[in-house]
């Protein structure tokens, strides 16, 4: 199972990272690295594209957590673009949605 | 009334087939409203992410088993493990979402995700491992509100 | 090396998950050619097929079980079944494709693609069940002519 | 799962059923009762169309057999369509490519 991770150059400052696939314990670490690889490289201004995304759990949304964690402490974001409701509803569940700004678009998400 | 068994490795890669397995079975046989399978499918896979997790604390390469069983009306899961064991109602509870410490927290959100998911989650520890069994019933979802109370569940658990 | 086991009741709306299973996990690990994917689904359906009709044969609801088994460079999948048993080398023959009297058999086709699309396939009969394992060894197919060989096992089978 | 069955008139005396999806011991007993209605009802030259079957087994084989003997013996036919090479391997195996005249279209067995 591959998880799909393509980073673009967003209108500065942002940079947008697009998931595909299925994120879960076998596959997060890939995306966890991924996140810290960006913030290595100064990108602290992220959109986590989840549209492509089929699956979701515990362990990626704990993935999202910590590069959120870790860019605000860079006075940077992470935010995330999610129109899907089986996915939103995760995020919904666990409370996240408090935590996280979550866009209906790329666009969206660079013009706030 | 049927049962379906299944027995993988007690390894992260094998999840994605119990997924597989358990929404092709809830779909194929309609116990389970449609909007549900997703919910289903998410609580099972946290469940094997759990009894995965609990092999490899004790180093244990024992099969991790998933049984699923149609009744009248519901479909119930059941996932084993050989690990040490639990007591669900001692975990530790999150902050607040509103607190910055929330962020400390990446993990924890499994056993609230399965219980606010599903309509009942047991969790069965004993001596040789542990048993999560899962049940949804049959019939449309009510369309209540679900997400105030899941937020309650989650915020508080205070139970 | 793993071991996968999944156990159906005997009936036949189960086999799509087995192909489901059986092609995630081929086609996940790698461990044989895309294109055999398709073969071994084909040939482990077959052989469900048939165990499920052993059961049904003799009133069994017995579970059949499909075990995968994964080594160095192969995969192995046995189909366990609790029916009468067979003689393989025993089941009769079709007229050749040219004679007007093949259209009389609709049957019988099942064993002679089990056998043509695998590497290996052992068919175990004991005072218990069937076995049949099937095999496939890793790396890509040779690409030689398939065909005309596997014409010649279905219109001789004269072992 | 379902098995798609469509039935269209090709230009006479021709008609069209066009099977979808998959093809196995659970759902070719639905093939075969469409067959038999369709001659039942005088329908003596049957197109069918394997291009969306995702998988055939013997079982859907017996019964395309099955069907052709019916037909036959009506003075009929019964022809195919398939390009996949996938599906054409099982024909290939059994020798039954010599038993039915395969088309790559619709059009092509009706100009047949
Ligand atoms: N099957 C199990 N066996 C042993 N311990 C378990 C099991 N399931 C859960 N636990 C314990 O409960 C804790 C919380 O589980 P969970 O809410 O899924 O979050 P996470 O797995 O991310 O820690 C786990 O960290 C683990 O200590
Ligand atoms: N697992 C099995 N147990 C008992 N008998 C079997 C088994 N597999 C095959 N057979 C016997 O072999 C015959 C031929 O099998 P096969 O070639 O698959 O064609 P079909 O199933 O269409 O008859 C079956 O009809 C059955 O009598």
């Amino acid at each position: 199972m591959e998880l799909g991770l393509e980073v673009a150059e967003g209108p500065a400052p942002y940079t947008v990272l697009a998931v595909k696939g299925e994120v879960d314990v076998y596959t997060a670490p890939r995306l966890r690295e991924k996140l810290v690889e960006l913030v290595s490289q100064g990108k602290h201004q992220i959109i986590v594209d989840l549209e492509g995304v089929d699956f979701l759990d515990s362990t990626g949304l704990g993935v999202l957590v910590g590069g959120l964690k870790r860019l605000r402490s860079n006075d940077g974001d992470l935010s995330l673009v999610c129109t899907q409701s089986r996915i939103l509803k995760v995020f919904e569940i666990t409370g996240l949605t408090k935590v996280f700004s979550i866009y209906d678009s790329v666009d969206g998400a660079t013009a706030s | 009334m049927y049962q379906f068994e299944l027995q993988i490795p007690p390894s992260p890669e094998y999840i994605a087939i119990v997924r597989l397995v358990v929404s092709s079975l809830a779909s194929a046989r309609r116990a389970v409203a449609d909007e549900r399978v997703d919910d289903l499918k998410l609580a099972v896979s946290e469940a094997c992410t759990n009894a995965i997790e609990a092999h490899a604390s004790v180093g244990s390469s024992e099969p991790v088993t998933i049984r699923v069983t149609e009744g009248d009306e519901r479909l119930e899961v059941e996932i084993t493990d050989r690990g040490p064991g639990f007591l669900p109602d001692a975990l530790p509870t999150h902050p607040p979402v509103t607190d910055p410490a929330r962020l400390n927290f990446e993990r924890g959100l499994g056993i609230p995700l399965i219980k606010t998911l599903v309509d009942a989650a047991e969790f069965l520890p004993s001596p040789e491992g542990t048993t999560v069994r899962i049940t949804l019933y049959g019939g449309p979802s009510d369309g209540g509100d679900e997400t105030s109370e899941i937020l309650r569940a989650v915020l508080a658990d205070d139970e």
